[in-house]
């Protein structure tokens, strides 16, 4: 009969004197350590994924690659890169012995509707862990919420610099690289192939994300020997980019940049081919179309437009390290088609915070997130990554890959033609596109 | 001055795409005196009419080819269109390439059908309601059509490419004796521009020159009157609404090419239609055209870097600033007639 | 009572204890059942009944009494929040300032778009709001971002210069929103058995100001006023040359259910310190008019219950996956378990909107009142009931 | 000095001159009838007096006040109350809260943002709508949804809503037009009850002589937007210059 009555913050005890109270005994004050610290035989995770809105396909992706890892954690399926992961500590019986158990929301990417659903799944269903999410917007605020809580978030895919950067939290994680990261692997690659005189315009999605991919890669091309002609901002509702297009045309650029993602992504490209863009030739040399970053869910939208595009990914099923091998198996033999770099994300975040907690013999979001804290591991598809400490950013190689000429099936639309090693896309913790916040205490709420 | 005329070109290409989906959703406020809000969704639909189409000339059967193998290393399953084994490797080929094109006629019998199933069995129980309650169930209705899209084909865009003959660019300024690659516009659009401008015609030509555009043209105007004189008006707006899906259905297949379809597009664009309809005048066909093409070539100028250099941001607001001003200077609109939609 | 008629006085009263209630009221089912899913007893979606029944009550104020529907009135939410947030960034985590600055900013704001919306009637109006509404959603979204912080949605940082307050906790995290010290999130659990009731004083809070909103909407509803804006629905005509100027009653109410509006906004804020821009997109001044109209317009009690009813199946529903599905169904044989699920999972889950859709066309076409309407329907099926049996009863007697 | 003069008016719709050099005077207490074939005016110059249209020349002055340029509503408080054609209520609402309105319009202007306080409370507005109610012997049906009432009961509600703004000149458009003969003369008995018992000028248009005649101290004929002759009763039947206006020139050579 102890233990019926609780008073906390949503997320973290008050100090309150509770003799304002006076109840039966049934009533008794005991503050956990932290927040939904688990009790019983299993532990909670909650995955916050659009299931609703533009990205619904990429969340329901999410959404398999949880359940997978969730299996694999259980000890069910052929325990996918748990076999391949460096870290040894888990064993297949749940999270330090708990069995995991999870529940899902929709996030709808938008911030307000993604924090809801992240806030029943800790008040409601005692989520430990929130995981997910498409988009840097929706990331950025569920990180923030999870900070209040005292949980730990473990982002899905996301690309701003701001997730990290101005944004970053101590009690949030990022595995997926970011805009910087993509500027810094794609424009040797570019300058490689097109050449270091090339003059660039820029389309960019008129939001946080859209400005940081700008930045970045304007930033990346620049040092190489580019310059840039302009850049113009388009609105994100945006569906018809014609008068956006036809501009490109009364100047000398000869490289297109389109910062954009997801059905933008999708209209801007196809739209620019079909205004002939890439059967131009200006100052002597063939117009070319970057998309620096790749969703090859959505790309397939674009058909076949995406053929020959230069772009980055944060990871692809077509590498043939053993771990990737080992989650594609796993994930296509369960599901019937590869699984998508959100997918990737998401499985890992998922392992990495289970093995965390095994390190740290602790679900305390404090213990975890400094058994995350540089943290070094491989097998995980990415080859050797790092969570580095100062900013609780994944550092790994990146892939640079192109729109394949000749695809097999309908899943084979990307092809990888460079792995840029990982000490080309570090950067100081400092650096000013990532600098303005800092990621404050942990928070283990209760 | 180039770009002065590509923003017009850019601008009359999505005013045509914002004149059909008006003209369509004029048509059914005018005739029934609904506010129907899965007019986006029947746009979304007949873009699907085009997808679905294509799959299903695309419908194929599986050979297993040992010499390849897919992502899990077991043999690929290469897959043939029926089409192809049967019109032989060519003609199937060609037959797919023209899916969209054919998916119009394809498309036109599937959107009267929709239309009248939906007048049928919901509409007609609103028409003496409250335009709030027809708001909400037409509301319902479009959410129930996108849900069940999204269940079938996914959230994703899915590529709906154009025949390879409509492939490359006009180049205006060559023809003109200009520098040529300066003036281009793309051949699909501009087809899309001239179905736009065939479509349009033929509604004013059927509403203007038959007898049956005459009632219910008559209809528009006054209802009441018309059904006074013993003409059955009911089953002639039943047609109408047939007929304005199939316009927004028509509209759709025709911008798959432009814009992949996905589930949610039909929402992206009813709140500019409604716009569109609303600046052009309530119950105006002309209004509704007229309102299209402009709203679209205010839309383009807006995107030009001068002027957004000038104002930042105004892209992304100025189909709303237009409609303010309009509204305020013409009480109803481009041309409104009185006392419809006024309370 | 409180110069409310008997009717009224016993309708603020159920109100009441529904609010008082409402910990155990929505947690039916014990937390560990198979049934726990259908429990909303959170805080957050606690809270989020009575912010969105606020806004909805006054977008009943406007709607319901003068029959102008405003397409445009989730930007005054949206503002309220962005104020309140920059509030807590510039002067304080005590709620209150935030609150009553979020009411007054979203008042000036709805006078502003109200004084140019309301030139027009109809359908014109409606689209005024709504261009105003998208215009603000979009700026706030691109250009405006250095004062909404845009997609990402204004939040509290680590070096928020406050005023009255510190910049950060001495642990080194971001104060809480408090009234006079009392925090929103804290939340006092009673464990009675299986079941977990969770008392939070920031839904206690929603729900004095929702009582409070209640309460003055009655007021005007019994009010000369109130009777002037229905008779702005009515006859415009005979409100004119009747020496009365409608323009101003209008006005005044748009304003008035602005400042609702804008008191819901500063109420999300303060239960969660972080306001998106989406807030201020046309879905979401949709949705206010749905859930006006889904309850019943022009109805007291209608628009808080279509606001729960919304608010709960976009958190509830969305909410049940696959894996919630077997367990309900794991006693049924394997077979007919998977045909159940597949036809289940069209509808919970990410096929929630599907759900909302089919309710929103069931209710408007068999239940033209809205909710309210059914509610009278069941009662009077109950009178007919009662006075039957009565009826049975005193036959002997006579 | 009537309490309205109308001096040299004149309105001109595009090509149509509907009205020209109208000059009207109605003397304070009296019933003025406004009569005259169809087109000849008489709803374009009662729409100029109560601000629905502004004429294009001359002024029309109410208690030495001029009207022109003011709102219905401004004009309405200064004392003139409208009877429209097809009966102007409030269809949504019960009799008991029509006939509130006019009389909180009187007590509170134009404009009172009296929201808090209770309607039901309110003794004297309660008070003033009983009495009137009662006075249209409309008492009983009260709490009457007023749409659900017969085109009889509505006109008598709607001239009750005028009388309770106690306004000193009512006037009445077509006030019996398509009324069955016993809903006129009951029309005709209430305002001839109305004018003996009320310090009150009447205008009134109407096409049915019956009720023109019965009513009238002072006829105005219009015809083709002037006024041909004006007179008591008795000198306008039977004009000549009348019989031409409303039976066209031939009838008048014949």
């Amino acid at each position: 009969m102890s233990k019926l009555l609780t008073r906390r913050g949503l997320l973290k005890t008050g100090a309150i004197g509770s003799a304002g109270l006076a109840m039966p005994t049934i009533f008794t004050s005991a503050a956990h350590a932290f927040t939904n610290a688990p009790t019983g035989g299993s532990v909670t995770l909650g995955f916050n994924v659009p299931q609703s809105g533009p990205y619904a396909d990429e969340g329901a992706d999410e959404l398999r690659a949880f359940q997978l890892a969730v299996e694999h954690l259980n000890g069910d399926g052929d325990g996918g890169m748990l076999q391949t992961f460096s870290s040894k500590v888990l064993e297949g019986n749940g999270i330090l012995g708990k069995k995991v158990e999870y529940v899902t929301g929709d996030t709808q990417t938008k911030s307000d509707a993604a924090r809801a659903s992240a806030k029943s799944m800790i008040e409601k269903d005692g989520a430990i862990m929130i995981s997910g999410g498409s988009s840097s917007g929706v990331a950025v605020a569920v990180q923030g919420l999870c900070q209040e809580a005292g949980v730990i978030f473990m982002s899905g895919l996301t690309h701003s610099n701001d997730t990290t950067g101005k944004d970053k939290k101590a009690n949030g994680f990022r595995h997926f690289f970011n805009a910087y990261m993509s500027g810094a692997a794609l424009a040797p690659v570019l300058a490689k192939n097109y050449g270091t005189d090339r003059k660039a315009y820029h389309l960019t999605a008129d939001y946080t994300w859209g400005w940081t991919q700008e930045e970045s890669i304007k930033a990346a091309t620049e040092a190489l020997g580019w310059t840039t002609v302009n850049t113009v901002r388009t609105p994100l509702a945006a569906t018809d980019f014609s008068s956006y297009i036809t501009p490109i045309l009364q100047t000398d650029a000869d490289v297109l940049i389109l910062n954009h993602y997801g059905g933008n992504m999708v209209n801007s490209l196809t739209q620019a081919v079909q205004f002939g863009l890439r059967d131009k030739v200006v100052n002597g040399k063939q117009f070319e179309i970057v998309v620096p970053l790749y969703s090859r869910l959505m790309a397939r939208g674009a058909g076949e437009n995406v053929k020959g595009i230069y772009g980055s990914t944060n990871w692809h099923w077509s590498l043939q390290d053993e771990g990737t091998k080992a989650f594609v198996k796993s994930f296509g033999t369960k599901y019937g088609f590869p699984p998508s770099q959100a997918a990737h994300t998401c499985y890992v975040q998922t392992l990495l915070y289970a093995d965390a907690v095994a390190r740290a013999k602790s679900f305390n979001p404090c213990d975890v997130g400094a058994a995350l804290e540089g943290y070094e591991f491989d097998g995980l598809g990415n080859g050797k990554t790092l969570y580095r400490a100062a900013d609780h950013q994944c550092f790994k190689d990146v892939l640079v890959v192109r729109g394949k000429e000749n695809p097999q099936s309908e899943f084979d639309l990307l092809e990888v033609v460079e792995v840029t090693p990982v000490d080309q896309v570090t950067y100081a913790p400092d650096h000013p596109m990532f600098a303005g916040g800092s990621l404050g205490a942990c928070n283990p709420g209760a | 001055m180039d770009a002065i005329i590509l923003q017009i070109l850019n601008g009359l290409d999505k005013g045509s795409a914002y004149a059909l989906i008006a003209l369509g959703l004029t048509l059914i406020f005018g005739t029934l005196g609904v506010v129907n809000f899965a007019h986006g969704a029947l746009f979304m639909i007949g873009a699907f009419c085009a997808v679905t189409l294509n799959k299903i000339l695309n419908l194929s059967f599986e050979t297993l080819d040992p010499t390849r193998t897919d992502f899990l290393g077991n043999p690929l399953k290469v897959k043939t269109p029926y089409v192809e084994s049967w019109f032989g490797p060519d003609v199937g080929a060609a037959i797919i390439d023209w899916s969209v094109p054919l998916a119009i006629l394809f498309s036109i019998p599937v959107m009267i059908a929709i239309g009248f199933i939906m007048e049928r069995g919901l509409i007609k129980h609103f028409y003496r309601r409250p335009h709030a309650d027809q708001i909400l169930v037409t509301f319902g209705l479009a959410i129930v059509l996108q849900e069940l899209i999204k269940h079938y084909f996914g959230a994703n865009q899915i590529a709906t490419p154009a025949p390879d003959a409509f492939r490359g660019s006009f180049d205006f300024g060559a023809m003109l004796g200009l520098d040529p690659n300066v003036i281009i516009y793309p051949y699909w659009r501009l087809v899309y521009f001239a179905f736009a401008a065939v479509i349009i015609g033929g509604v004013f030509a059927f509403l203007q020159f038959t007898t049956f555009g005459m009632v219910v043209r008559a209809g528009m105007a006054d209802r009441e009157t018309v059904g006074l004189l013993g003409i059955n008006i009911d089953r002639r707006f039943t047609i109408m609404f047939g007929i304005a899906a199939a316009v927004a259905g028509m509209a759709g297949v025709m911008y798959a090419p432009i814009n992949s379809p996905n589930y949610h597009m039909g929402m992206d664009f009813l709140v500019l239609s409604f716009v569109v309809v609303v600046v052009g005048g309530m119950g105006s066909l002309p209004g509704a055209v007229l309102a299209g093409f402009l709203l679209g070539v205010l839309e383009s100028f807006a995107s030009m870097n001068a002027i957004k250099s000038l104002i930042p941001g105004i892209d992304q607001i100025i189909i709303y600033v237009a409609a303010i001003i309009i509204l305020l200077m013409r009480p109803r609109g481009l041309m409104g007639r009185k006392g419809v939609m006024e309370d | 009572m409180l110069g409310l008629g008997k009717k009224d006085f016993i309708l603020l009263g159920i109100v009441a204890a529904l609010v008082l209630l409402a910990p155990f009221i929505l947690n039916p089912f014990p937390a560990d059942s198979a049934l726990a899913q259908f429990n909303a007893g959170y805080p957050d979606l606690m809270q989020r009944f009575m912010i969105f029944g606020i806004f909805a009550v006054g977008f009943n104020i406007l709607f319901g009494l003068t029959g102008y529907l405003s397409f445009g009135h989730a930007a005054f939410l949206g503002v309220g929040s962005y104020s309140a947030v920059w509030m807590f960034k510039l002067l304080s985590m005590n709620v209150i300032p935030a609150i009553i600055l979020s009411v007054v900013v979203a008042g000036l704001f709805a006078l502003l778009i109200g004084f140019i919306s309301l030139r027009r009637s109809g359908i014109y109006f409606s689209i005024l709001t709504l261009a105003f509404a998208q215009m603000s959603f979009n700026l706030a979204y691109s250009v405006l971002t250095p004062l909404t912080n845009g997609e990402t949605g204004l939040q509290l940082t680590l070096e928020d210069p406050r005023i009255l307050g510190v910049s950060q906790t001495a642990a080194g995290g971001i104060p809480v929103t408090n009234l006079f010290g009392m925090e929103m999130r804290e939340t006092t659990t009673l464990t009675l058995g299986g079941w977990a009731f969770q008392f939070n004083n920031g839904y206690y809070l929603c729900g004095a100001l929702l009582l409070l909103a209640f309460y003055i909407s009655i007021r005007i509803f019994r009010s000369p006023f109130g009777l002037m804006l229905r008779a702005v629905k009515s006859n415009q005509t005979r409100l004119n040359y009747t020496g009365l100027n409608t323009k101003p009653y209008t006005l005044a109410a748009f304003v008035i259910s602005g400042m609702y509006a804008g008191l819901a906004g500063g109420l999300l804020a303060s239960m969660d310190p972080l306001a998106g821009a989406e807030r201020m997109q046309w879905t979401a001044s949709g949705e206010v008019v749905l859930m006006t109209i889904l309850g019943g317009a022009g109805t007291l009690i209608g628009p808080v219950l279509g606001a729960g009813f919304i608010k709960y199946f976009e958190n509830i529903f969305s909410k049940i996956n696959d894996n919630v599905l077997h367990s309900w169904f794991h006693i049924l044989p394997d077979s007919i378990e998977n045909a159940v699920i597949w036809v289940v999972e069209h509808f919970v889950g990410s096929g929630w909107h599907l759900t909302l859709g089919l309710l929103f066309m069931l209710v408007v076409t068999f239940l033209p009142g809205g909710l309210v309407q059914g509610g009278q329907k069941i009662g009077r099926l109950f009178r007919r009931r009662d006075a039957a049996a009565k009826a049975t009863q005193s036959t002997p007697a006579e | 000095m009537g309490i309205l003069e109308v001096k040299n008016v004149g309105k001109r719709f595009g090509g149509l001159q509907a009205l020209s050099n109208v000059n009207l005077s109605i003397a304070e207490n009296t019933v003025h009838a406004l009569i005259g074939p169809n087109g000849a005016g008489k709803s374009t110059l009662l729409n100029c007096l109560v601000g629905k249209l502004i004429p294009d020349t001359g002024s029309v002055m109410f208690d030495g006040q001029s009207v022109l340029g003011r709102t219905p509503y401004e004009i309405n408080q200064m004392g003139i109350s409208r009877v429209f054609q097809t009966p102007e209520i409030f269809g949504d609402l019960t009799v008991m809260e029509n006939m509130m309105i006019p009389c909180l319009a009187k007590r509170d202007g134009v404009f009172k943002l009296n929201a808090l306080r209770t309607l039901g409370r309110d003794a004297e507005i309660r008070d003033k709508a009983e009495q009137m109610l009662i006075d249209m012997n409309m008492i009983e049906k009260r709490e009457m949804h007023s749409a659900s009432m017969s085109r009889g009961d509505k006109r008598r509600l709607e001239i009750g809503m005028c009388l309770a703004q106690e306004p000193r000149l009512l006037l009445l458009d077509e006030p019996t037009a398509g009324m069955a003969r016993a809903d006129t003369n009951n029309t005709i008995d209430l305002l001839k009850q109305i004018k003996a018992e009320r310090d009150i000028t009447i205008a009134i248009i109407e096409h049915d002589m019956h009720v023109v005649f019965s009513l009238a101290e002072r006829i105005t004929v219009l015809a083709q937007g002037t006024p041909l002759v004006e007179d008591v009763p008795e000198k306008i039947k039977g004009h000549p210059k009348v019989r031409e206006a409303y039976l066209g020139e031939s009838a008048a050579a014949a």
